[in-house]
């Protein structure tokens, strides 16, 4: 059936007559479990945000009246004014060094890369408990590592408050030493598209370093690369556990570490209210969703090539 | 479906407390119904599961060991959708109101309804550097209020290598330090929430106590500095004299017993000193309950089992000799192991001395808006706190207006929260 | 050039490793000197440092943990099993949505984005009410069920195969008699294997570390896994530092040799030679 | 084994029209039919629709009588050379070739066999151990073929197989291809640039243009009796020389041709009433060239006086342009040093080897028999069987082409 | 515009030796060298290494002098024409032409004349804003070529550029590279397997095998001329026939040729003093076919009655193969209808047009002159000569390669 001239030729990369029954064979498992495990719960959220409740049988319609209280409560835009922060650093600040390291690493002749790869890769072995713990130590004011050894070298304020007055900033430097690696992996993976005879080509043509990466390595990497891009925004927006457990389970001073999904958690389980949760996390999506648009579009150029 | 074991399942999230009630649980599942099944999950698993399965009533446990903080959480309803089954009546029935350290009731309550058997009382005396206030010939008993404290322990502050900046603090307590700074409302008779669950932050307490912590901490003579509670760096400050008293509640002993043993013979503990003369001399800090789900079957039994726990002289000991934790029933106080020196506190007898203390600590009320109203105080403890550094030289007293205009401003904001919440309306409040 | 991303990556290896350097020696200290000395103990020894501080205490102590070798299994079974089930749906799907043509295509690349930009706690409340309603509560499979279908997964696989794919190649394959289940399985896997070995490793790290849900799906002690274990040596009222430590360098210490193995893969010219053009 | 009937097939490519035209032809069962056409005229896409990897956005596609539009291509049983390899880089070179055998299910030992033996015929033996990506050109394309001739599919389809091969090895393949074909009788469809090999190999070659059919015919028809302008353009090389001409009737059908380069001939056309202006075309190979007898010998009949403009020498022959008033004539002949530049020759001309064509690039062939003006002439009859058998071998495309031609 | 200089250079893969093995080849300034070879005998891995994409084992490459083993690839200024094409995918045909340009930051406008440019002169202006995978394999092989003949660089490097085009195209293609090498005479090396277009454009051929080189000498000479049995076999198709012969020395440097096959020949060497057994090259083209007169027509010198196994028609040409005892002998003649296979014919060789090799299949050419066995003959001065400036063409070379065949 989807190879009935009308169906392909609007399609932009017909490829071929495949059994209409083949795709969704590859893809029932995860049709399955998105549906059970995303979809289903998410319809019940849905519903949720158009309520006030507490628990099943205290539940009552207040229609719009969520994302109006929303729109006027200042503790849903720090929260938002945070984690906007908290994304931009991270996305301008980890990925690039992420792709910096994949590319350093992807040289042949390079000697311990393996070594090298590892370390970087690290830090994802530890749970984000154990980060915690860690980067409390590390940006104490008095002892922590940081501020000594700041102090020690440039004549840094030793009573630097990092986690009272820079938490985003804190938070940005822990997440990027967390996962700096991670995402130079997805990177390394990506950089096996490059076709060398690509590569020499452009040698040949007079290309420097920089004009490879930009006309060889980046279109290659790019489906994956915006990929990763759009992953660490999601991922950044969704920021809860690390603050949480470095903030022990607060905002911090004046709210400052406080995240979208923080408040959300804090709304929708510490008062109890998932219906204003519900609203909280809708507005996300969109969002999000205004990013995923982007990053589909932007890809899709890719996909042309 | 899960085969829910016919075994009533309790959890807990102390190791501690884990391992001082498997004795008990297995005495009682010699005879006792029905039996119990202890587990000890992750603190942030304990409320996660308490709240999806409260929100859900789906599958939770019987029996619920719950701190707090978390315990507030789950009094958002109306109270007939709290998950907790309502104890009031039992406890005043078998006068277990008399029998129980009275203000161990309060966090548990909300509108007038217990919900929990309490676990502790938890009173807060100071903990000082007795090494070095003798070294400096000082003799703390003069100390009375707080500011008896400043102006007897001030020669301790000093500079040691001469750069301005003091290297020795009076007072270990910092404004981002919600604990503390509540510790310090709730003894000056102030707090976040009113016996009926409303939010109260702009009472001329709190802001007597907002004005007096931004003071210590950045005002004209600052007395104040952070050596962070339960951290690496904290603990090496205490051991530097870097402060010379901090709020040591009962199970702190414990902490600094086994966090840093070095400080062993070098400290001593006294009563907080007051807000006016005779004014009281201690507070309160943290403390858990036991709960009973209301989704529980045969709930007599687990009540049974409840008390068996909780009231058992045996329990009192081991909290007091593993936790250095008073127990919340009068009548072990009498108990002479609470008398015994303690090396540590350099020959005091701490269990007595907060004993003594038990009956002034303050009651603080739990409600839904408690986590909300304590996240406001602390927001403007820390906006206070920049304000006194751009006055400069502040002082208790020039604070105090700002202080109550900060105040007042985030009781609005909480009251805009609370007004939303349709099913505790004031009126509700007063109503049980 | 080289050296320059030398020096680079020298830096940024150091500044990683310091944390580590950190937690190491950590797990080697006493409580007493995890709360006085930053990094070793010092006066004592050589280079004033007290080496006979250190200890294996912690060690011995984790693996006296009441079923440390139960919850060690468990990881090791629940981490692998996610883990194959994970990457296999999600490049399935990954594969489906970038090379094959069908209707609905678009619809569910849509419905991949949508499931990836859902913050989980939304979903923590009324998930905990499916798993309860199929019985999934206090079972593995509670466990790996949700785990095993992750949008992000499906979407990643799905961008490499746009790039690594040449789509001549499974034209070749349909030719030479491959239905496009073994054409997924003989061509397309070989081929995304640097992304394979990549998600592989991301998945079981995520499992392996989890160690909230757990706790949350499963209800008897007996079937938590490693996580859990070692979170539990927290303690309310003080902590035992070294303990923890150590227990965090014996979790971290499967996975580690895991990624040894792996991180080959993730470096490895493929598409090469495959067609001209 | 299979006939194909491809039937008005057009390939739309978004905002392409007409990369493949309302495009038909047949190919009896067992038939070896060669695909002829210039760079991008149409000839891998529709390889590609008839594999099935491409849709097709109209007509159909018929396997022995059965439409296969729709089939899935693993259903359709084709094998197929891609212009570009398309080679598994993952997999050894033995394990590319047997691919296709181990996804139908062939036991171990005979893909063993198979694939030993498409690896003689290609001279594969000791790369079978290689990956693709350390295979040289020639070599990669060999192993591509390989992999389609070790199937005995229903048809055979190759892109330019040959392309990447030198002269020696090229002419080995073919002659294997040959006999594979006579073997297995396979109809198979064959893309290729190299006209010899068309020659060769042929049973039927069709000649493709802007993605319509221009001729289908045996072989050497296409070269003796191109259907139109382009075909005799396109087919051999160097192409044919072109002069403009004027017909002028004479009696019964008999037309005087002349031309301003001063070549004039008798014409006898098979139907009448053609255009006066037409085109003459003369293969460089049906020219003979002698040193001037005089200075400058004047033109008479099928032979001209005229200077060599340069020589491009091609070992054994060699091609020699001359100039001939404003145009340029292209003469292959016997390569022979005596020649040089500048000289001034005589030009002779095989006049029965020329065609006329009416005026235009498409230009339909004229039916005509040339002969020097002198002698009288009449078709023979042999011209006119093989015309007839032409057009009968051509039936259905040439209905076709003529569409296309007139449209 | 540079020299070359390849100076006993090689190349070996893990495990591969002798992929290119101690090659010289001497380029001088403005030459277009044309590279020969069956395929894997190394001519994409020398281009490569000339243009600084493949390291070199041992030996060294340099240009005007200057050793560039060591130097990055862009600063050698070479433009390549990659086998594969290697089009930038995510680029349109007009910026993948006009990428090397911008890279060397060439002013804008000048950019788009010379895409332009290039562009009209391989027929590419329509395609200009197409994207590489919407293009047939033909349009990216003249993309890649456009993308190469942008610039002016020092050494061009041709990696079979012309393979994919069809006959017409590429005979014009060929011709515009040959202006465009008159324009700018930049020193060249061109792979190709097409001959007549190694014929068109070398002023230099070297012929490879098996990595090393065998011949290298203008076009014609080594077609006339092949320094040994490979070269003769390899260069002209189809290739050379090679039957077993005998010499018998007589007076004075004069041989009697004797074959079992019944062809006898005089033959006068060059230099004295060869094994009796040796091998007769003879040409397929180098032999005429007429219908035997009598039944069974008796062999004698040139000539010799044998029988038609099978024709191969090639349009203008046809090949016929014939039984002469024990082998095939095939021989090309212009196409006549009237022979038919099974026929028995009379074969005449062109003695002149033949060669004698020492056995072997590298076995080097015998320098003589052979003639029919009746009359009297002398070797010609011409020979001589050529045979001498053969000989100074090739010096450095065929010490070379006669190392390489000795060895
Ligand atoms: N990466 C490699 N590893 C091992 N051997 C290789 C590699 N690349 C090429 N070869 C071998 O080196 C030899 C020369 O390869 P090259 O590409 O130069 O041949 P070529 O002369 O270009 O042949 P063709 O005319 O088919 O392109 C071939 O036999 C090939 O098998
Ligand atoms: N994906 C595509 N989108 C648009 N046009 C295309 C696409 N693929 C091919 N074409 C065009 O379709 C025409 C036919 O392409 P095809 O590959 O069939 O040519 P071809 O006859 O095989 O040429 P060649 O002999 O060079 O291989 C070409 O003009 C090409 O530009
Ligand atoms: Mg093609
Ligand atoms: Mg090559």
């Amino acid at each position: 059936m989807s190879s009935a001239p009308v169906a392909t030729r609007s399609h932009a990369s017909s490829r071929s007559a495949s059994l209409p029954v083949a795709p969704w064979l590859l893809m029932a498992p995860f049709l399955f479990g998105v549906i059970l495990f995303t979809l289903v719960p998410l319809l019940s959220s849905v519903h949720l945000s158009t309520r006030q409740t507490f628990g099943p049988e205290f539940s009552t319609n207040v229609g719009t009246g969520n994302f109006q209280f929303l729109a006027s409560d200042p503790l849903f835009w720090t929260a938002l004014r945070n984690t906007v922060i908290f994304t931009l650093g991270s996305v301008l600040i980890q990925l690039p060094l992420s792709l910096l390291l994949a590319l350093a690493l992807n040289r042949p002749n390079l000697r311990g890369r393996t070594f090298f790869r590892v370390s970087l890769f690290s830090p994802v072995l530890v749970g984000v408990v154990f980060v915690g713990m860690i980067f409390a130590v590390i940006f104490d004011k008095r002892t922590g590592l940081i501020n000594r050894a700041l102090h020690a070298t440039i004549g840094w304020d030793i009573d630097f408050p990092w986690l009272e007055s820079y938490i985003m900033p804190s938070l940005v430097i822990a997440t990027t030493w967390q996962y700096v690696g991670f995402n130079m992996v997805y990177f390394l993976a990506a950089l096996q598209n490059v076709s060398a005879e690509l590569g020499e080509a452009a040698m040949l043509d007079g290309a420097n370093a920089w004009n490879r990466f930009r006309h060889v390595i980046l279109p290659a990497i790019m489906p994956v690369g915006t990929f990763v891009v759009l992953l660490s925004i999601i991922g950044s927006f969704q920021l809860f556990e690390l603050p949480y457990i470095l903030l022990n389970g607060t905002g911090g001073p004046q709210n400052r570490g406080l995240t979208l999904v923080m408040y959300l958690y804090q709304t929708g389980f510490q008062t109890g209210d998932l219906g204003y949760a519900s609203a909280i996390g809708w507005v996300m999506a969109l969002i999000l969703g205004a990013c995923a648009i982007g990053q589909r579009i932007i890809s899709k150029r890719g996909e042309r090539a | 479906r899960t085969e829910r074991s016919s075994a009533a399942r309790m959890w807990t999230f102390a190791r501690l407390h884990y391992s001082m009630y498997e004795p008990a649980v297995e005495e009682w599942n010699k005879t006792g119904e029905p039996k119990v099944e202890l587990s000890l999950l992750g603190i942030q698993a304990v409320e996660q599961r308490m709240l999806s399965s409260f929100l859900t009533r789906k599958s939770g446990a019987e029996l619920m060991e719950i701190e707090r903080r978390i315990a507030s959480r789950a009094f958002a309803g109306p109270l007939d959708g709290v998950g907790f089954l309502d104890l009031t009546d039992r406890i005043k029935a078998e006068g277990l109101d008399q029998k129980i350290n009275a203000s161990s009731f309060t966090p548990w309550s909300t509108r007038g309804r217990i919900f929990g058997l309490p676990h502790d009382v938890h009173p807060v005396m100071l903990g000082y550097r007795a090494d070095m206030v003798e070294a400096a010939g000082i003799d703390v008993s003069k100390i009375e209020t707080w500011e008896d404290f400043i102006t007897v322990l001030s020669p301790l502050l000093y500079d040691a290598d001469g750069n301005r900046r003091t290297d020795r603090y009076l007072l270990n307590m910092w404004e981002t330090h919600m604990d503390t700074i509540e510790v310090l409302l709730l003894q000056a008779g102030g707090g976040a929430v009113d016996p009926d669950g409303m939010p109260m932050l702009d009472n001329d307490a709190n802001a007597r106590v907002m004005a007096h912590i931004a003071a210590w901490s950045h005002g004209k003579n600052r007395i104040a500095a952070d050596a962070p509670y339960f951290s690496a760096s904290g603990n090496r400050l205490l051991l530097d004299g870097f402060v010379v008293a901090s709020f040591v509640p009962d199970w702190m002993c414990n902490v600094w017993r086994n966090e840093i043993p070095q400080l062993g013979g070098k400290v001593k503990l006294m009563p907080l000193p007051s807000w006016e003369r005779g004014g009281r001399r201690t507070s309160v800090w943290g403390g858990s309950m036991l709960g009973i789900s209301r989704d529980a079957e045969n709930h007599d039994q687990l009540w049974e089992f409840a008390k068996h726990l909780y009231l058992s002289p045996e329990l009192s000991r081991e909290l007091y000799t593993k936790g250095d934790i008073i127990s919340p029933v009068k009548e072990f106080w009498s108990d002479p192991m609470y008398d015994k020196p303690d090396a540590y506190f350099s020959g005091q007898a701490p269990g007595r001395m907060y004993i003594n203390l038990a009956g002034d600590v303050p009651p603080r009320y739990s409600s839904p808006f408690s986590v909300l109203a304590v996240e406001r105080l602390r927001t403007v403890a820390s906006r206070l706190a920049t304000y006194a550094k751009a006055q400069g030289d502040a002082t208790p007293e020039s604070l105090l207006p700002e202080a109550k205009r900060l105040l007042i401003e985030a009781q609005d904001e909480v009251m805009e929260h609370a007004r939303r919440n349709r099913f505790i309306t004031p009126a509700e409040g007063e109503g049980s | 050039m080289t050296a320059l991303s030398y020096a680079f990556v020298l830096i940024a290896t150091l500044l990683i490793l310091t944390p580590f350097v950190w937690l190491i020696i950590a797990s080697f200290k006493t409580n007493e000197d995890f709360f006085t000395s930053t990094f070793l103990p010092t006066n004592g020894g050589i280079f004033d440092i007290a080496w006979d501080r250190l200890t294996f205490r912690n060690y011995v102590e984790v693996f006296n943990q009441p079923n440390f070798a139960r919850a060690l299994l468990n990881s090791v079974m629940l981490s692998s099993v996610t883990a194959v089930l994970a990457t296999l749906a999600c490049a399935m799907a990954g594969y489906t949505l970038a090379l094959l043509s069908f209707r609905g295509r678009t619809a569910v690349t849509w419905l991949v984005l949508a499931a990836l930009i859902i913050p989980p706690p939304l979903l923590i409340a009324p998930g905990f009410q499916v798993l309860f309603e199929l019985g999934l509560l206090d079972s593995l499979w509670g466990l790996i069920l949700p785990a095993i279908t992750p949008a992000f997964g499906v979407y990643l696989f799905r961008q490499s195969a746009i790039s690594s794919v040449p789509k001549e190649l499974i034209e070749a394959a349909r030719l030479d008699g491959c239905g496009e289940i073994r054409t997924f399985f003989t061509i397309v896997l070989p081929l995304l294997r640097p992304t394979v070995s990549a998600f592989v490793m991301i998945t079981f790290l995520g499992t392996w570390n989890n160690f909230l849900t757990p706790q949350i799906v499963m209800q008897s002690p007996g079937g938590f896994p490693l996580s859990v274990a070692i979170a539990q040596l927290k303690n309310t009222y003080y902590q035992d530092y070294g303990l923890l430590m150590a227990g965090t360098m014996v979790s971290i210490a499967p996975v580690a040799a895991l990624f040894l193995i792996m991180q080959r893969d993730f470096v490895s010219g493929l598409t090469r030679g495959a067609v001209k053009g | 084994m299979a006939s194909l009937a491809i039937d008005s097939v057009s390939k739309v490519y978004p905002g392409r029209v007409g990369v493949v035209d309302r495009l038909s032809l047949d190919i009896p069962d067992g038939c070896f039919c060669v695909l002829l056409g210039p760079s991008g005229c149409g000839k891998s896409t529709l390889l590609r629709m008839i594999a099935g990897i491409e849709t097709i956005t109209s007509g159909e596609i018929r396997l022995d009588g059965q439409v296969i539009n729709n089939w899935h291509p693993r259903d359709r049983d084709v094998a197929m050379v891609f212009q570009n390899y398309a080679l598994y880089p993952h997999l050894s070179v033995r394990d590319n070739i047997g691919f296709p055998l181990s996804m139908r299910r062939v036991p171990r030992a005979d893909i063993a066999k198979r694939v030993d033996h498409a690896a003689q015929m290609l001279q594969l033996v000791e790369l079978l151990d290689r990956r693709p990506s350390q295979l040289s050109g020639g070599q990669r394309q060999r192993v591509a073929l390989a992999r389609a001739v070790v199937r005995e599919p229903r048809i055979f389809l190759f892109d330019e197989p040959l392309s990447n091969l030198d002269a020696a090895m090229r002419l080995r393949t073919r002659a294997e291809l040959k006999q594979l074909h006579h073997r297995l009788r396979v109809s198979s469809v064959y893309v290729t640039h190299d006209q010899e090999e068309a020659m060769a190999l042929a049973d039927l070659v069709a000649v493709m243009a802007q993605g319509r059919l221009q001729q289908v015919a045996p072989p050497l028809d296409v070269y003796e009796r191109p259907a139109n302008r382009f075909v005799a353009s396109f087919v051999g090389s160097p192409p044919m020389n072109f002069i403009a001409a004027r017909l002028v009737p004479e009696s019964g059908g008999v037309h005087t041709l002349s031309t301003e380069i001063g070549i004039s001939a008798r014409a006898v056309l098979a139907m009448p009433g053609v255009t006066p202006d037409v085109v003459l075309g003369i293969r460089p190979t049906a020219m003979r060239i002698a040193p001037a007898t005089s200075g400058l010998a004047e033109s008479k009949g099928g032979t001209m006086a005229t200077m060599i403009e340069s020589i491009e020498p091609l070992g054994e022959l060699m091609d020699i342009s001359l100039r001939c008033g404003t145009q340029h004539i292209i003469a292959r002949v016997a390569s022979d040093r005596s020649l040089k530049t500048g000289q001034s020759v005589a030009l002779t001309i095989d006049l029965d080897k020329s065609h006329l064509f009416e005026p235009g690039p498409m230009g339909p062939r004229i039916e005509a028999t040339l002969s020097c003006a002198s002698q009288q002439h009449t078709a023979p009859k042999a011209d006119q069987n093989t015309s007839q058998n032409t057009s009968q071998n051509t039936r259905s495309p040439s209905h076709e082409s003529s569409h296309a031609i007139l449209s």
